[in-house]
């Protein structure tokens, strides 16, 4: 007996080549890959939303799990922000235009566009977690999308100018009337433009009101627990803050059972929650 | 309900041999293990269960998943591997593990994801099982509601009436064997037989060895003392879960040479130190004490949370093999007393 | 046989000057050999001669003479892990010509081509290695 | 054994009462016959639940490299050579330890044994330890005496079982790496799968890893689900040490590791023509 309906080897990539790296920081371990289909026809079914995840395959090294960067509004490639860490990150990091990787996904849930709707946007970002805000942020400020949503408030910080990503874009969209945005550094640097302070105190100084709002922060674990009281101080309520989560993963779709928090998989269930999901969960990650 | 001269069962089974590949249970130096059977007299005096768990048909300790070729000059030319799916009968699978196969199903073949491996083996096996007759000693299945008896995950089961096999279809596959010669409807002795060691069964099915706690609130569950004690003997090794039919834990990892490549899918287990280990180095499991509260709540409370079954069939391999004797009886236990404690 | 595949272990300070001697003295020996640069011979884990056996037929390990390491002991106490695993090799059935060990000095590039010609000779001369019974595909 | 386990008991139940541990590691009743499970008790009264008998087989020195608390630990000849490795290799200090020695209490499996009482205590439980026997590597020279096809035969076959649980590694107590090489990802050393390749690479580098250091307590096979031969290997390794640098493991806290030094006069049987030449 043969198999009854046609099911597709989940594990097999699609082909995609490198057509461009950037370097973001002055350490160089921090780079930015865009990505186009090989095959034409793959980037039609490749469909995703903004806040969902993909595995990118170094062929002779393995596969792992990152933010898709891009939004899909930006047609015909995908971009991930890559920081050297592991043994996976190291060998994409060697690799240079026209290489050529595999792409499996996109996995994940995404952020909860359908309830952002209408609402005013408060982002919070620090350091290299801005990844999948600034897919977010991009789909947001599309024209055919603007004006389904309300104010967009950004806020984002790092360590020193230099490991800020996307530093063009955000010149750009400071410029913008459309996009309220807030650059933070945590000491002052000669020529440094923004302001300076540490990401929940400038979220503090700028953010005003909760009213119709909701709140997504992205960020190193120790931003992120000091930004959740600024927020409710505010006027958030869990259900209308989200965050997005980062664990080992391996397979991506639920099954091989490392990046569970209790009954919820991370690489299935999230890596999207709000901060209600997530007060229900043991802080396990 | 059918029957079936034993003689005449195995005179069938080896006439299936020219279509299909059948494992059985054979008995090696290590313990009876599901090998390809040829034919020749099974002995399966002493059989209780397998070492191996029945989960190594359908999910191997290792499988290429994909393959690739880097040739100097040429673009990575990617290929997705074909499981071999030579259609397949496994005889002597127990109840316990028949169920198991159920569970593992409702995991790599859900609803939104499938596993092409998986599903392929899985709809090329044709399970026959054993009604088990004399449980071991380290068997628990009716602890946890599951009779020695049950048909459940298995195409076909046999009951062991002396000189005849009563056999049950728990599927259409299996029904529509046992409407063929050589099997014929049970006589009424048969099934008088049937009913009697049914009673026995059921008049030895305890109560459930799952304590109500486990339904509760997990942040109530999660920090019980008794997760910084049991933890201590456990050497974090992989028996419990390699062993253990329903782990279905694994990792991804590829093999490679100068040209060529496969992605590779072998069992993990929760029990190692790096399962969950970032590539930072940060662990949110970092010591034995996570790890088998997550062992033990996977099976007993996440689990029948996201596929409404627990993931324990009371085979009791890890109760016989571990080495330091760690019990999944006894935690059991002492949960239900942490309920009696926390209701006093 | 196939030509068999070798890799040799060379210490930076003897084995792999010996080896540079004998390619500017021109001397000749089989080109089936794979050389791998390691500082001292005291860094040969055994783990890299199992491992170079899966994908390779021979292996040769070779350092400074006793006495002369760069780094006063380390051949020395090489010695000690060389001589257990060559025992525990042999007592599971594997060939002694399969993996050798030799001290070449920087000055003996007649001796590094010899050794070569030797290994490659005697590993082609032994039924062919299994791989450590090679790759199986699943 | 009564006396013994009374004399256990007693001790280890004054050492928590005095304050001079925190918790106690030894064994107690398991829920398998012929099987103790180690045990870790904290409060005096529950001494009470200690057991001493054939069943007490694991190799509790192991729990000491974990341990963070100060520990009094009931040990048997082989675990008081596992431990007194790990107090020369320094993975232990030993004022956080308390030693109570007693006579062991196995008999089977343990034939060759000379080492049945501890060779290192802070007190020594009376009672006598079962015979020592005489131990002449019969097995191992059994071994060697086959033709290399049928050695090279037998060890396929016996790695071909594993499953690579790592209960072996695990339940050694020379076996402390942070990271062990099977683990280690850059470079992957050793394939995830359980070829024969890399099952053959994993038990032969372990053995050569405890070499000089294991003290044939026979965990690693006990502790085996597939009843992998794994002593064999070790034990080969033993008589080499034992021949070759004279050593025996963890008999003397002040003896040098035999694999960590040299002799100038060591011999080198590696070389082609056993170095003679």
């Amino acid at each position: 007996m043969t198999c009854q309906c046609e099911i597709k080897n989940p594990y097999l990539p699609y082909q995609m080549e490198i057509l461009e790296v950037v370097e973001e920081n002055p350490e160089k371990d921090l780079k930015t890959f865009t990505l186009g289909f090989l095959n034409e026809a793959d980037h039609g079914t490749f469909l995703y939303t903004p806040g969902q995840f993909a595995e990118i395959s170094v062929f002779g090294t393995g596969e792992a799990p990152f933010g898709i960067a891009s939004s899909p509004t930006e047609k015909g490639i995908v971009r991930f922000s890559v920081k050297k860490v592991g043994r996976v990150t190291t060998a994409l990091h060697i690799l240079e235009k026209g290489d050529l990787v595999g792409l499996r996904g996109p996995l994940g849930n995404s952020w909860p566009l359908e309830k952002f709707a209408g609402k005013n946007l408060v982002l919070v970002g620090g350091g290299f977690a801005f990844t999948t805000l600034r897919s977010l942020v991009c789909y947001i400020l599309d024209e055919e999308n603007r004006k389904n949503y309300g104010n967009l408030t950004v806020v984002y910080g790092a360590r020193n100018p230099g490991q800020l990503l996307y530093k063009e874009e955000l010149q750009d969209w400071s410029a913008r009337p459309d996009i309220d945005i807030h650059l933070t550094i945590d000491r002052p640097v000669e020529g440094w433009w923004g302001k300076v302070g540490f990401v929940p105190a400038v979220t503090e100084q700028v953010v005003t009101s909760s009213e119709n709002a909701v709140a997504v922060v992205c960020g190193p674990p120790v931003m992120i627990k000091f930004t959740l009281p600024v927020l409710k101080k505010i006027g958030f309520t869990s259900e209308n803050i989200f965050t997005s989560l980062e664990m080992k993963m391996k397979c991506g779709i639920g099954m091989c059972g490392r990046c569970n928090i209790g009954n919820k998989f991370v690489c299935k269930d999230g890596p999207v929650f709000s901060m209600a999901e997530l007060e229900k969960l043991p802080a396990e990650y | 309900m059918y029957e079936i001269l034993k003689d005449d069962f195995f005179l069938w089974l080896k006439g299936q041999l020219g279509q299909k590949e059948i494992l059985a249970p054979r008995l090696k130096e290590e313990g009876y293990l599901f090998l390809p059977w040829d034919g020749e007299e099974l002995e399966l005096t002493g059989y209780t269960n397998t070492l191996k768990p029945v989960k190594d048909a359908f999910f191997p300790q290792w499988e290429a998943l994909i393959r690739y070729r880097m040739d100097k000059g040429k673009p990575v030319q990617v290929m997705g591997e074909n499981p071999a799916t030579k259609p397949l009968i496994l005889f002597g699978v127990r109840p316990c593990d028949a169920r198991s196969i159920l569970l593992l199903d409702r995991v790599f073949n859900g609803p939104k994801y499938k596993d092409q491996h998986y599903r392929e083996r899985r709809e090329n096996t044709f399970v026959i099982s054993l009604a088990c007759s004399e449980p071991a000693s380290t068997c628990f299945c009716q602890d946890l509601g599951i009779s020695p008896l049950a048909k459940e995950g298995s195409d076909i089961l046999l009951v062991d009436l002396g000189d005849k096999f009563l056999a049950l279809a728990d599927t259409l596959k299996g029904e529509e064997i046992l409407q063929e010669r050589p099997f014929s409807p049970a006589t009424p002795g048969s099934m008088d037989k049937f009913q009697a060691l049914q009673g026995v069964s059921r008049q030895a099915a305890a109560a459930s060895l799952v304590p109500e706690i486990l339904s509760g609130e997990l942040s109530q569950v999660f920090v019980l003392p008794l997760w910084d004690e049991i933890y201590r003997k456990c050497l974090n090794c992989g028996v419990c879960t390699y062993l253990c039919p329903t782990c279905h834990c694994f990792d991804i990892s590829d093999e490679t040479t100068d040209t060529e490549g496969r992605r590779v899918r072998s069992w993990d287990s929760c029990m190692f130190g790096n399962f969950t280990q970032h590539g930072s180095g940060h662990n949110p499991r970092p010591t034995g004490k996570e790890r088998i509260r997550q062992r033990v709540l996977h099976k007993f409370k996440y689990f029948p949370e996201n596929y409404l079954a627990v993931a324990c069939v009371g085979c009791g391999r890890c109760v016989a093999k571990c080495p330091v004797n760690f019990d999944i009886r006894e935690v059991l236990k002492r949960l239900g007393g942490c309920q009696d404690d926390m209701s006093m | 046989m196939k030509e068999p595949k070798i890799v040799a272990f060379l210490c930076n300070w003897c084995s792999y000057a010996g080896a540079d001697l004998a390619g500017v003295s021109r001397l000749q020996y089989p080109p089936n050999v794979r050389i791998v640069r390691v500082p001292c011979s005291g860094r040969v884990d055994p783990l890299f001669i199992l491992t170079a056996l899966k994908h390779t037929d021979g292996v040769l390990t070779a350092g400074c003479h006793p006495g002369d390491c760069h780094y006063t002991s380390g051949n020395l106490v090489a010695r000690r892990k060389f001589t257990l695993l060559k025992s525990l090799l042999e007592f599971v059935g594997i060939e002694e010509k399969r993996v050798q060990f030799d001290w070449i000095s920087a000055a003996e590039g007649n001796r590094f081509a010899a050794r070569i010609r030797d290994v490659t000779e005697e590993v082609k001369g032994l039924e062919p290695w299994d791989r450590w019974g090679g790759r199986q595909d699943g | 054994m009564d006396k013994c386990i009374r004399e256990i008991r007693d001790k280890a139940q004054e050492l928590l009462e005095t304050g001079q541990v925190e918790v106690v590691i030894g064994f107690t009743a398991g829920t398998l016959p012929g099987k103790s499970t180690p045990c870790f008790i904290t409060r005096g009264e529950d001494c009470k639940l200690l057991v001493w008998d054939e069943g007490c087989k694991n190799n509790l020195a192991n729990y000491l490299l974990k341990e963070k608390r100060k520990a009094a630990i009931i040990i048997k000849g082989c675990d008081s050579r596992s431990l007194v490795n790990l107090l020369t290799e320094n993975q232990l200090s030993r004022d956080r330890v308390v030693i109570l020695g007693a006579p062991c209490p196995l008999t089977e499996g343990c034939e060759g044994c000379q080492i049945k009482s501890p060779v290192i205590y802070d007190y020594l439980v009376s009672g006598k330890a079962g015979k020592t026997g005489e131990d002449d590597f019969h097995d191992v020279k059994t071994f060697a005496r086959l033709s290399p096809q049928e050695r090279k035969e037998y060890f396929y076959k016996e790695v071909s079982k594993c499953i690579r649980c790592y209960a072996c590694r695990n339940a050694c107590p020379a076996c402390y790496c942070r990271e062990c090489f099977v683990e280690n990802n850059l470079p992957q050393w050793v394939g995830k799968s359980t070829q024969l390749a890399d099952n053959l690479i994993f038990h032969l580098t372990r053995a050569l890893h405890v070499a000089g250091r294991c003290v044939d307590c026979g965990a690693c096979q006990r502790a085996c689900p597939m009843g992998v031969d794994l002593r064999i290997l070790n034990r080969k390794m033993l008589l080499e040490v034992k021949e070759l640098y004279q050593f025996e493991a963890g008999l003397k806290e002040e003896q040098e590791l035999p694999l960590n030094t040299y002799d100038p006069g060591d011999p080198e049987p590696f070389l082609a023509g056993g170095g003679e030449a």
